[in-house]
């Protein structure tokens, strides 16, 4: 049996160096950083049920390198992106780990959802490596605070669901009874547990909450039970894979009337397509200041797309390029503005010191598609604005936040 | 019309057949007897392809069919009636008389009513499921499930088993009846009774092999086959 | 034999063994592998938890996620909010696995494959329907966050320390089942896939085993469940569903059903290999399923039957026969022994109670009378033959001497006690064996094995509690093998004791199917065409023994044969059947040469 | 009252789907006695077709109903021949494994293709087709789905029974060596059980995409609830299993509506746990087997 045994382990060892390739571990100032090249990590999910928002902030971050690099890199460095595909929170883990400790990356730009975020969330903290978030909105990692973790262009569930309550309630004649319909796995629960009490705060009575699984596609029950509570308005909290769904069949269960506020996370290309007639006057909020199609700089960033990745397949661009696409520069600008001495403590004080960061400060190519990011000694969140946005003509139209 | 050559069967250490020949021309009838575990069973169920062959051929009607799976080999108008039967237990009696239309590729398939001519007793329970079936009702839509391929030879495995002696009279009777169309017959049996109202000729196995050939009149006196049945 | 203590020893160690060196060789790579490593270790852990239920009881097992839930959740919990102990926790997790386990084996005694494989899946959704739901403790969809763990004051909070506390956990565990795996648990395990009613007829209860399977192999997902936990720092429902069940499901699958080996190697080898197709970036799922199916289309018998191949290697306990296969050959064809006196104390029947008394029965089958009201008397000590053609009721009625049958109507009476309506397994301790007509022994064990099992004693709890003892050759195993050995050296087949079973001759197999039949000193031997289909050779030899065994051992037989000569040289009263009515009975050469007999055989002639 | 009559029309809709999914699963398990866990792919594959028929092509509606079947069900049957067939040899388990990582390779080829979180296309008939009392509408959609979905499981049921197509698969069903017998040879009709299976499923597919959207997911969707649905209606029945297929749709909308979505797929499990412990066969058992 020994031999056998020994076979075995071997085999079992060399699976693991191949995966682990060889370590590389040359010491250096600053890793990730040599005088021709910054390394930057990613990570997120590119496969399985949450690919597309993965794959836009790969693409979208990629895309701003490109240009970055086209135009002379950053002090004469050029940047280059390894990204580490990650579903699980264990994969996710796995992930970071990787970048950091195998890769050595100079930095690493989250572009994971909730639980993939908050996996990683404690190690960078202990590992105290730079970190960019550019797709979470979970509160991991932002609370307690770390310098070392920023957030881009999506906030924090704590000030997006305020606004979350104002848009929502932010019509005419103001809604009293609303009835809610929210998903059950974790990123709508996280939203639905932040609004509630916010909602409860501007005196709103839930007219009913209704429950719903990732993937149902029958929402008959739901419908059926909302109807018959007779709310002015309908919250729902999900994925467009969802919520287009029950729009679309809102209408065939008498609810064609009854008007919907949904969460950002509906606001894509496929909901007006998929709910069809019923998506029309749906409102949500939008953290950038433009739509796709829009004139002006989405017009140019998505010309960009299209020129450097090809003919997009259905529904990308996706936000999250864009997200990754401006956020990359304000980083770039971070970087930049650290000029040599690309220490990490010197490149979060830079970083803290970005006021009003656009795409456009770096370098007249970029298209501002994202709102300015201010940072500060105490102040990890860049982007701090949200407008409203509504489907008019079949397609989403931002409208300008009337404070 | 048949030529077996040497044909042996093997089921991992196993020889269930031994190197067994015979020959057997248009409308003859040869009846294969022998006790349990003689072979008999292996023997014509590797015939007709329903056994993988682990060596000798079978020609059949100058075409080598040896190695063709069974759902080909019954084209060729070998029509097997197994020991266990294996009728679709789900099916009624009309159901499983259509299905077997499908072995008839290029001849026209008997029709039902002549079947049912031939053994009345199912057609009264046309309508009922094959699982339904006394034993009888059950050896006799086997049979007649293996005519309505029009075969120009059939092989009867263990007719008899089972079966009260009034009912294997009255089947063997109707057996008669269509031997007359010159259909050739394979009768394997333990019964030489049975055996000798069907064939003329036969071959008496034990333990895989051929130990005795001829007339089956003879077979019944003969010391050979006493020893065969009694070891 | 302690050289054989030995390699038993080390084969038993070698698993865990493999385990912790996988562990321990992480320790010297960087904090990202050491964390991957772990994941793996974890994953071997669930891929031999997997093997007692999915490789030997052949059960389609969908709730391992759940299972490894339950494991993580209750310790977890317990640890959170009520500050107990790692290891308390550890254990009631492990005990949360087992009760659960039970409880979803008992449907097992019922169901049956895809049946049963759906009951899996109804305890796997609701299981994380709970867990989803149930918010205020588990902290619901969104997760809850798992502290690192503490153990007599030290925080286990580096990589390396987690990897060596995955590393020991694991190994411990593998240990266990490796031990349950090659000791008395896993080998009736194995028989009962082989052949049930061979494993009834020696008191294998099936259902206990089947549950029994299912409380083992919970329990140790449970505590694959639990140790990860505090790995993966966040654990959710998602963690735990349906897609991580269907993933274990082909860890033993790919890498092997039958070994522990198998499920180390498909667990690790799957849980690695996404990690290492990293490189393929979004192709890396495809690719990851492709070469899945791959390996099960290349590779049936999975990793660990490819590695035998090439290794030219042929299955752990035949590698014990090694040693004994040039003794096998020369000692092969020599005749069996008489029979010890020390071997064998012939038991004291009285001669006034008869062995076997039927009266009156009758079964029929549907429209079909297969016995009809028979009635028959065996004198102890005596050899009765039972004759007559197919379909004769011959079988019927030795199934309800046997018990595997319940009569309509009529009475058999064992050694004078009413017999009717007592489990099939029970006959054993009544003194009452049997053999198969179709032979129905343990293909995959050794013959020892097959023999041993023939012994009884296979009470589920026995063999569980056994299962050290026989893996390390203890005392228990020792005197049974003396034993089976004492059984196999009456038929022959000592020398080859130590051989596959499946890969003997028929000839041989009947008679080991005579050792295991007599291995537990029965009264009443049953045996159903022991001569069928064997040559000429074999079938005096299967006589002279049955003779010495009924001279020495004073062994009453019921013997049904086909083959008549042998019938008639065998038995002291012979009875023939027809159409399940008794036709004829008396000494076998008057019996034979009656008329009417004839008849049956080669009608009016 | 109202109220139920409203759900029951929702679920009508979904339990047809269902029908028609559990349908194709049934077939193929019955004639070659595999679980097929990726039947849900090939619906999948089938809704896709549908949108690349109908978005891409800009072919009419009844292309999609004719061709996309037939190529998915060409696809089944090539699976069959190429991949499951050898396995067959090995063992239950082996084919069983192979079919959910088919099932999951499938998912992954299309998410590769296709990026976006949702595809849709639009109904074949959109509008009302009555207003019934209450503020009920029954949409044309409904009607047409409800209508044409069971529609085709029932005339698959038929060409399984009934005619000379079905009759092979059902012998060889029933007992392989008799089948054999009567001339039907075991990989033609493995194979072309696989393709009539993949054929329903493509159907299904086609009827599936215009009411629950086309996404990688709506394999996983439509699996669990065939897989349930069979075991309601007996897993080797078809009539049963589009009883099945309505009667889990019913009790997961009232679950839904009168208890809640957890109760939805709750419901539904303790529903086959419930059949298995009390109906095992299922709604219909076909065949009293006995064995002479």
């Amino acid at each position: 049996m020994l031999p056998a045994m020994k076979r075995v382990l071997t085999t079992i060892a060399c699976a693991v160096s191949i995966l682990a390739g060889a370590p590389a571990a040359q010491a250096q100032q600053v890793q990730g950083v040599t005088d021709k090249e910054i390394l930057i990590g990613a990570f997120g999910p590119i496969t399985g049920p949450l690919s597309w928002l993965g794959q836009g902030a790969r693409d979208g971050v990629q895309l701003a390198i490109d240009e970055i690099n086209s135009n002379g890199g950053i002090n004469g460095r050029r940047l280059r992106l390894e990204h580490q595909p990650a579903m699980t929170p264990a994969e996710s883990l796995a992930a970071v780990k990787k970048l950091n400790e195998q890769s050595k990356v100079y930095l690493i730009f989250s572009a994971h959802g909730s639980t993939g975020a908050e996996a990683a969330a404690d190690y960078f903290r202990e590992s105290g490596i730079p970190v960019f978030n550019s797709v979470s909105v979970t509160m991991r990692l932002r609370e307690p605070f770390a310098r070392n973790i920023f957030n881009g262009t999506p906030l924090g569930v704590d000030i997006l669901n305020a606004y979350y309550v104002r848009s929502a309630l932010d019509r005419t004649p103001r809604p009293k009874r609303i009835a809610v319909l929210v998903g059950t796995y974790a990123f709508p629960q996280a939203e639905w547990n932040a609004a509630k009490p916010l909602f409860e705060k501007e005196g709103v009575e839930f007219a009913t909450v209704q429950t719903y699984d990732l993937g149902d596609k029958d929402y008959t029950a739901q419908l059926v039970q909302i109807a018959r509570a007779k709310p002015d308005l309908i919250v729902a909290f999900g994925q467009v894979q969802e919520v287009a769904i029950a729009v679309k069949q809102s209408q065939e269960r008498g609810l064609a009337k009854t008007p919907w506020w949904v969460g950002p996370g509906v606001v894509t290309r496929a909901f007006p397509v998929v709910a069809g007639s019923a998506a029309e006057g749906v409102r949500s909020v939008w953290i950038v200041p433009y739509y796709h199609g829009d004139k002006g700089p989405m017009e140019k960033f998505e010309a960009a797309w299209v020129k450097r990745f090809g003919n997009p397949p259905e529904g990308r661009p996706a936000y999250t390029d864009v997200f990754g696409y401006g956020d990359m520069y304000i980083l770039a600008q971070a970087i930049k503005k650290s000029g040599n001495d690309l220490s990490w403590p010197n490149l979060i004080r830079q970083w803290e010191s970005l006021k009003g960061a656009k795409p456009s400060d770096f370098g007249p190519w970029a298209a501002d598609v994202i709102f300015p990011h201010t940072y500060g000694p105490t102040r990890r969140q860049g982007n701090q604005q949200v407008t409203n946005i509504l489907v008019e003509g079949g397609t989403w139209k931002v409208q300008p936040d009337k404070k | 019309m048949l030529k077996v050559d040497e044909l042996s069967v093997q089921y991992g250490q196993v020889v269930a057949v031994r190197k067994l020949s015979f020959e057997l021309g248009t409308g003859e009838a040869v009846a294969i007897l022998g006790t349990n575990g003689a072979g008999k069973t292996s023997a014509v169920e590797s015939i007709v392809g329903l056994l993988h062959k682990s060596g000798g051929s079978v020609i059949y009607g100058g075409t080598d069919i040896t190695g063709q799976p069974a759902s080909t080999i019954v084209r060729h108008g070998i029509a097997l009636v197994p020991q266990l039967r294996e009728l679709f237990f789900d099916f009624t009696v009309d159901e499983t008389l259509l299905a077997a239309r499908a072995a008839c590729r290029g001849r026209t398939p008997v029709e039902s009513d002549e079947i049912y001519a031939l053994f009345p007793r199912l057609a009264e329970r046309r309508r009922s499921q094959a699982g339904n079936l006394s034993g009888g009702e059950q050896q006799m839509l086997a049979i007649g499930r293996a005519l309505v391929t029009r075969p120009s030879l059939l092989v009867l495995d263990e007719l008899s088993a089972g079966l009260a002696q009034g009912i294997v009279t009255s089947v063997i009777a109707s057996l008669k009846k269509i031997r007359v169309s010159g259909l050739s017959l394979v009768v394997v049996e333990q019964n030489l009774e049975i055996a000798a109202a069907l064939a003329e000729r036969c071959i008496v196995m034990s333990v895989g092999e051929a130990v005795w050939r001829g007339p089956v009149h003879e077979a019944i006196g003969s010391e050979t086959i006493r020893d065969a049945f009694f070891h | 034999m302690p050289e054989s203590r030995l390699r038993h020893g080390r084969a038993v160690a070698a698993p865990a063994a493999a385990v912790l060196g996988v562990a321990i060789a992480g320790i010297a790579l960087d904090s990202y592998l050491q964390y991957v490593v772990g994941l793996c270790v974890v994953a071997i852990l669930v891929g031999a938890a997997l093997v007692p239920l999915v490789g030997l009881a052949r059960i389609v097992m969908l709730a391992t996620g759940a299972m490894m839930g339950i494991g993580a959740y209750a310790s977890s919990l317990l640890i959170t909010k009520l500050g107990v102990p790692f290891l308390a926790a550890l254990a009631v997790g492990a005990i949360a696995g087992a009760v659960a386990g039970f409880l979803l084996g008992l449907p097992a005694i019922r169901f049956r494959s895809h049946h049963l494989a759906m009951v899996t899946l109804v305890f796997q959704a609701l299981g994380i329907i709970v867990i989803r739901e149930w918010k205020t403790m588990t902290g619901g969809a969104e997760g809850m966050r798992v502290p690192p763990v503490v153990m007599l004051g030290y925080t286990f909070r580096s990589d390396e320390s987690n990897l060596v506390l995955l590393g020991i956990f694991a190994a411990a565990s593998v240990l266990v089942i490796t031990i349950l795996v090659r000791g008395s648990f896993g080998k009736v395990l194995r028989a009962i896939t082989a052949t049930e009613v061979g494993s009834t007829a020696f008191g294998v209860h099936l259902g206990a085993y089947k549950v029994a399977a299912f409380t083992v192999s919970c329990t140790f997902l449970a505590i694959a469940g639990a140790i990860l936990a505090p790995r993966i720092r966040i654990i959710d429902p998602d963690s735990f569903g349906i897609m991580q069940s269907i993933n274990a499901l082909a860890y033993p699958i790919v890498g092997g059903m039958t070994s522990v080996w198998g499920g180390l190697l498909g667990g690790g080898l799957l849980r690695a290999l996404p990690e290492a197709l990293r490189a393929f970036k979004d192709y890396a799922e495809l690719i990851y399923t492709a070469l899945a199916v791959l390996i099960i289309l290349v590779l049936p018998g999975g990793l660990v039957s490819g590695i035998e191949r090439i290794a030219g290697r042929v299955g752990a306990f035949r590698e014990a026969s090694l040693q004994e296969e040039s003794a096998a050959l020369s000692a092969h064809d020599r005749e069996p022994t008489v029979i010890r006196h020390d071997a064998a104390q012939p038991v004291a029947a009285k001669p006034s109670v008869p062995a076997l008394e039927v009266l009156g029965v009758s079964r029929s089958f549907g429209s079909l009378a297969a016995i009809v009201d028979v009635a028959l008397t065996v004198p102890a000590g005596s050899i009765h033959g039972l004759i007559g053609p197919n379909g004769a009721g011959k079988t019927t009625l030795f199934n309800i001497i046997s018990g595997f049958t319940e009569p309509d109507r009529g009475e058999v009476r064992l050694f004078g006690a009413e017999s009717v309506g007592i489990a099939a397994r029970s006959r054993l301790r009544m003194g009452v064996a049997r053999t198969f007509q179709h032979v129905a022994i343990y293909g995959d064990l050794s013959l020892l094995d097959n023999v041993m099992i023939g012994l009884g004693e296979n009470g589920v709890l026995q063999t569980i509690v056994g299962s050290a003892d026989d893996a390390l050759r203890g005392p228990r195993y020792r005197r049974r093998e003396d034993l089976a050995k004492a059984a196999l050296d009456i038929v022959g087949l000592h020398a080859r004791r130590a051989e596959r079973a499946g890969s003997l001759a028929l000839g041989d197999q009947r008679r080991l199917e005579v050792a295991r039949a007599i291995a537990s000193r029965p009264r009443l031997l049953l045996l159903d065409e022991p001569a069928s289909g064997v040559a000429i050779e074999e079938e005096r030899r299967l006589k002279d023994l049955l003779h010495r065994l009924n001279a020495e051992w004073s062994l009453t037989m019921l013997l049904i044969e086909h083959n008549i000569r042998f019938v008639v040289d065998c038995c002291v009263n012979l009875s023939v059947m027809h159409q399940g009515v008794l036709v004829a009975e008396g000494r076998p050469d008057e019996v034979i040469a009656r008329t009417d007999v004839q008849q049956i055989y080669f009608g009016k002639v | 009252m109202v109220e139920i009559l409203d759900l029951l029309l929702g679920a009508l809709k979904i339990g047809a789907i269902y029908a028609l999914a559990a349908s194709g699963f049934v077939v193929i398990h019955k004639a070659t006695k595999t679980v097929n866990f990726a039947h849900g792919a090939f619906i999948m594959l089938g809704a896709y077709g549908a949108w690349a028929t109908l978005t891409l092509l800009k072919w009419p509606y009844w292309v999609a109903y004719t061709a996309v079947p037939i190529v998915v069900g060409a696809l089944a049957a090539l699976v069959e021949f190429v991949i499951l067939r050898p396995l067959r040899r090995a063992d239950l388990f082996s084919v069983l494994i192979a079919t959910v990582f088919l099932g999951v390779a499938m998912m992954e080829l299309i998410r590769i293709v296709y990026e976006v979180e949702l595809l849709s296309v639009p109904s074949v008939f959109s509008g009302v087709l009555a207003e019934l009392p209450g503020e009920i509408f029954l949409t044309k959609e409904t009607a047409w789905i409800g209508a044409g979905a069971i529609a085709c499981a029932v005339a698959a049921t038929l060409v399984f029974e009934r005619l000379t197509l079905g009759r092979g698969m059902k012998a060889m069903a029933s007992n392989y060596r008799g089948a054999q017998l009567c001339g039907y040879s075991v990989p033609v009709t493995y194979a072309l059980a696989w393709f009539f299976g993949g054929v329903l499923a493509g159907l299904a597919g086609v009827f599936a995409a215009p009411p629950m959207g086309i996404n990688p997911e709506l394999a996983t969707a439509l699996i669990v609830p065939a897989f349930v649905a069979a075991v309601i209606g007996g897993f080797d029945s078809l009539k049963g299993v589009i009883v099945g297929g309505i009667i889990l749709a019913i009790i997961e909308t009232l679950a839904a509506a009168y208890i809640s979505s957890a109760a939805k797929s709750a419901a539904s499990f303790v529903l086959v746990f419930l059949f298995l412990l009390i109906r095992p066969e299922g709604l219909f058992t076909e065949g009293t087997r006995r064995h002479a």
